[in-house]
């Protein structure tokens, strides 16, 4: 696939949903092992409404249509998490203003956005065993693929998906710089960050449901 | 899981519902946005807004009347309410004087406060200030870049900030003040069972019938280690030691002191508890001026509890006895 | 066992201690006797006395203050106070008009305040005259000789008879509000989780996951049956309309209600089942003048509640509001 | 045997005061069964200190020994126990007051009279599924003994013990009417009452220890 249109975000943001909804416990439970277990909850009952949302509006353009997911969150989650993809949706959004349809290029950019939102909201870095370990990777793997004159959507996103894969595993090694696994110190290691492990989960959903078929 | 509840998804709604009609006379709720306020909301003072994941309670919205906080958000459990919820919430209590916004120091909740503030500031021509409690001196790792946690310590700056307010002090005043708390206050809890976060189900981490966990947060996130239960007096000790050192507290300080239970712990224990730290503050030399002791800041039905020393000024002393009209605590 | 003490043996003594040092300005110890009274024990009025085992806190040293209890004996934990212990109490808060004894009506508890009584009266001289506090409706059984048991109710028993004495109203006079209030109120409870006495090390009876005591008293002694648990809404019901049937409450009558958990069970699970119980209520037209959610009466560590309500007359809503300065309650 | 001397009932004291010492958990299970479990801690604290004075005056005639007794106990127990057996044993006090010797006769009237002072203050009779149920029958038997000529304590004692032991047996098929196991109903059905456990057991251990040697 060259392009992603309005409807192929729409199907990226059901699916994203769904693995979403699927692991709210699994979600918990890694969230649990080192901060305090809602994650999963908080993360599913956002999707729970962009979800819905897609199917009542259908009259959005791509920007339009991340920005509004961006409010939902905002709206109906707390905790790191609705702070996070609130910001994360809405700087997505904000690059994808306008458009009914993302090259490869602006897929990378978008995302870019999307993590920059992220960043900007929490401070974390690469390596604070956050999902920033899981995303960054993911989008300068889609930039070297990019770079080496790559332009189906396809194959950027299998490239991201192995990066956060192993980006989200990386997280067991490290103690925690950011969110409530920092109180662990020391004990936080062993665990994989839940966020890393969700952003991972979500890139593998996404293509094994709609690019890899 | 045991529990008092009907469902998991409403147990935060429900509990807001549950809190405005036992004092109907003195709260109002904001059912959508979870915000429980004074029924009189004055527009001439200073107003304080406090807030953060449910499962803590009387705090916040336990504390909400006169003399402490004007209103109080209620995330989901264990998470901070959305920037929404906190924006409404300063909306709300709106007032010509500002209002001031006391945050415990967690990631989600700094986040969804700042945001709100933002935007409260931004979009709606708010006055609006914030403080971040930081008091509990578990966590010492050098590694630790989000700085110390808020737990119960933040009682009191809802009760002497709330005071200054109340008697007409400008925001920069009652701002200062907070953080005068803030920065006399220290904390530290200990759990002998987690809590069971009621959407999990279950507890939120193992722990057998001989061990305790050290250093622990309010969320049922891990202490900073599991060791072996002690008896009061060396858990009092081990405690109270810390604190003490943190700061440093002296001899010849005057200290509120807070033994707070985590949920779970009867007041028999806590009282036991209360007599060991008069002890060892006796013996230091530093002189305790006011005790609570009660469940102020818990976490779910955590079996454990905190301690919290206060050092006050003689101003902290004043504004610590002024009436406070509340749910959860009357003086 | 998992409990912040030091030593089951001492519980109640440091417990007591516990108390009164956190409280050094209203309170005072006879720590032999395990009496703790106000600190300005006030011969010209009528004082009031009550005490039963330990294990109940704040009941009854945290009702012990300005209009309420003048002092509470300390038993060992769910066993009455000795009849010296009492007496010495009598003796200490002895007053011309009089001393008022607030007796929970268990055997234990009346043989040793009847026993304690006599002893005032024909040795000290001391005026002594008896309630006998009997609200939980759990058990109605027809063999059931010795009377219903005494629960939760009895704190508002302190707080109306207390006023009233506070206000300088002569012996007969408090002792017909006393049994005025006894009259009109009724409670009872559920446990989830057995409690664990101290001494015992473990809890008093094994109850699976599934499962509830319906009835239960407040010394871990098991209900009056085992029930599946249900959720918030249905136990409020079953409790509640066993309540309202009893005296019967009926349609405009006006009470004052006490959601009271049992000490191991955390505040937003009380406030739900608040909620529930003001939803009978102003289904059946019972207007709820006051409410009071939190630990009264406890059970140890026992999780669970019990329900209160108390039909007022004008005179007890005025006594109800009377301000009132103790441990646990302030008005 | 035919008559006890202070120092006799001062071993028969000291016997029943390990009977209750050594079986506080026991007697606490008892209780926990059907009441609230402290019965077995309430009667060693008594009899803890009942001991400890047994060695300190030694003095007392046989009247003033039960009374003291009676007195400490008042003094250092609450719960129904301290009540009961307070009480129990300042009428025994005064039925063998000035005495320094008991005849078989006046052994039983002794213990008859321990046993009114439990009634007077309980309220309690055989059936009610408390201490009188071993107490009572036991009291019974001896007089029939007597009645049959019978002088010597030790076989006063052994028709005692039996008839106590089949009074606490038989509490097991009753409902308690007396004491907190009342608020079982028929669920107190099955347990045996704590207090004629412990009485049946204090005649055993008396018997076993001091007059079947
Ligand atoms: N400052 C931050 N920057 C980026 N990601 C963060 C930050 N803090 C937390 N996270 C991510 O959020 C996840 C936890 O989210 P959540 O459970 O909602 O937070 P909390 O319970 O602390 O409010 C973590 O696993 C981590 O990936
Ligand atoms: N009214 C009574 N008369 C006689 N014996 C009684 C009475 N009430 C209780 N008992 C006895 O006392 C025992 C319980 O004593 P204890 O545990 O001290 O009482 P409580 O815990 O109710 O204060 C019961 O097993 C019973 O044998
Ligand atoms: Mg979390
Ligand atoms: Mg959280
Ligand atoms: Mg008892
Ligand atoms: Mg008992």
């Amino acid at each position: 696939m060259e392009k992603l249109k309005t409807t192929d975000v729409k199907k990226i943001l059901d699916v994203m949903a769904d693995t979403a909804i699927e692991n709210e416990q699994y979600f918990c439970k890694l969230d649990a092992a080192a901060g305090d277990g809602d994650f999963g909850s908080t993360l599913a009952k956002g999707f729970k409404i962009i979800k819905e949302n897609l199917e009542e509006n259908s009259k959005y353009d791509i920007g339009e249509l991340l920005k509004s997911s961006g409010m939902l969150i905002m709206k109906s989650c707390g905790g790191a998490t609705g702070s996070l993809w609130g910001s994360a949706f809405r700087s997505a959004g904000k690059s994808a203003k306008g458009k009914a349809e993302l090259t490869a290029v602006e897929c990378r950019e978008v995302l870019n956005d999307f993590c920059g939102g992220m960043k900007k909201v929490g401070g974390a870095e690469v390596g604070d065993k956050t999902l920033i370990d899981a995303l960054d990777p993911a989008i300068k793997a889609m930039e070297r693929s990019i770079e080496k004159g790559v332009k189906d959507i396809d194959t950027l996103l299998e490239e991201a998906e192995k990066a956060a894969a192993d980006g989200a595993e990386r997280t067991k090694e490290i103690i925690a710089k950011k969110g409530r696994a920092t109180y662990l110190g020391k004990r936080s290691i062993g665990y994989p960050d839940a966020g890393a492990v969700a952003v991972s989960m979500m890139f593998k959903d996404v293509n094994n449901k709609l690019f890899r078929s | 899981m045991k529990k008092i509840i009907n469902k998991p998804e409403t147990v935060v709604d429900e509990m807001c519902e549950g809190i405005v009609s036992a004092f109907p006379g003195l709260l109002q709720l904001d059912a959508e946005n979870r915000i429980i306020s004074r029924k009189d909301i004055d527009a001439a003072k200073v107003n304080l807004i406090s807030g953060g994941g449910s499962g803590h309670e009387p705090s916040h919205a336990g504390f909400v009347g006169t003399g402490m906080l004007d209103a109080a958000v209620c995330g989901d459990v264990f998470a901070a309410p959305s920037v929404i919820q906190i924006l409404e919430a300063i909306k709300l209590v709106r007032s010509n004087k500002g209002v001031l916004l006391v945050v415990k120091n967690y990631s989600g909740d700094v986040m969804n406060f700042d945001g709100a503030a933002e935007m409260a500031e931004e979009d709606e021509d708010i006055r609006v200030e914030k403080v971040y409690v930081n008091d509990d001196v578990a966590v010492t790792n050098s590694l630790y870049t989000v700085g110390r946690r808020g737990v119960a310590g933040t009682v009191f700056v809802h009760k002497i900030a709330g005071a200054l307010a109340e008697e007409g002090a400008d925001l920069a005043a009652v701002k200062a003040m907070a953080e005068d708390v803030i920065a006399n206050v220290r904390s530290m809890g200990v759990a002998l069972t987690s809590c069971t976060v009621p959407a999990k189900g279950e507890p939120t981490f193992d722990i057998t019938e001989g061990d305790m966990e050290f250093g622990v947060g309010i969320h049922g996130e891990p202490g900073v280690s599991r060791e072996e239960t002690v008896n009061a007096e060396i858990l009092a000790k081990r405690i109270t030691d810390r604190i003490i050192a943190d700061i440093p507290f002296k001899a010849g300080d005057e200290v509120a002191l807070l033994v707070n239970g985590l949920g779970g712990t009867p007041a028999m224990e806590l009282f036991i508890l209360n007599k060991e730290v008069q002890k060892i503050l006796d013996k230091a030399g530093i002189g305790v001026y006011r005790t609570f002791v009660g469940n102020y800041m818990t976490s779910l039905d955590m079996a454990g509890a905190s301690i919290t020393l206060l050092r006050l000024s003689g101003e902290m002393k004043r504004l610590l006895d002024a009436p406070a009209r509340t749910a959860a605590l009357t003086i």
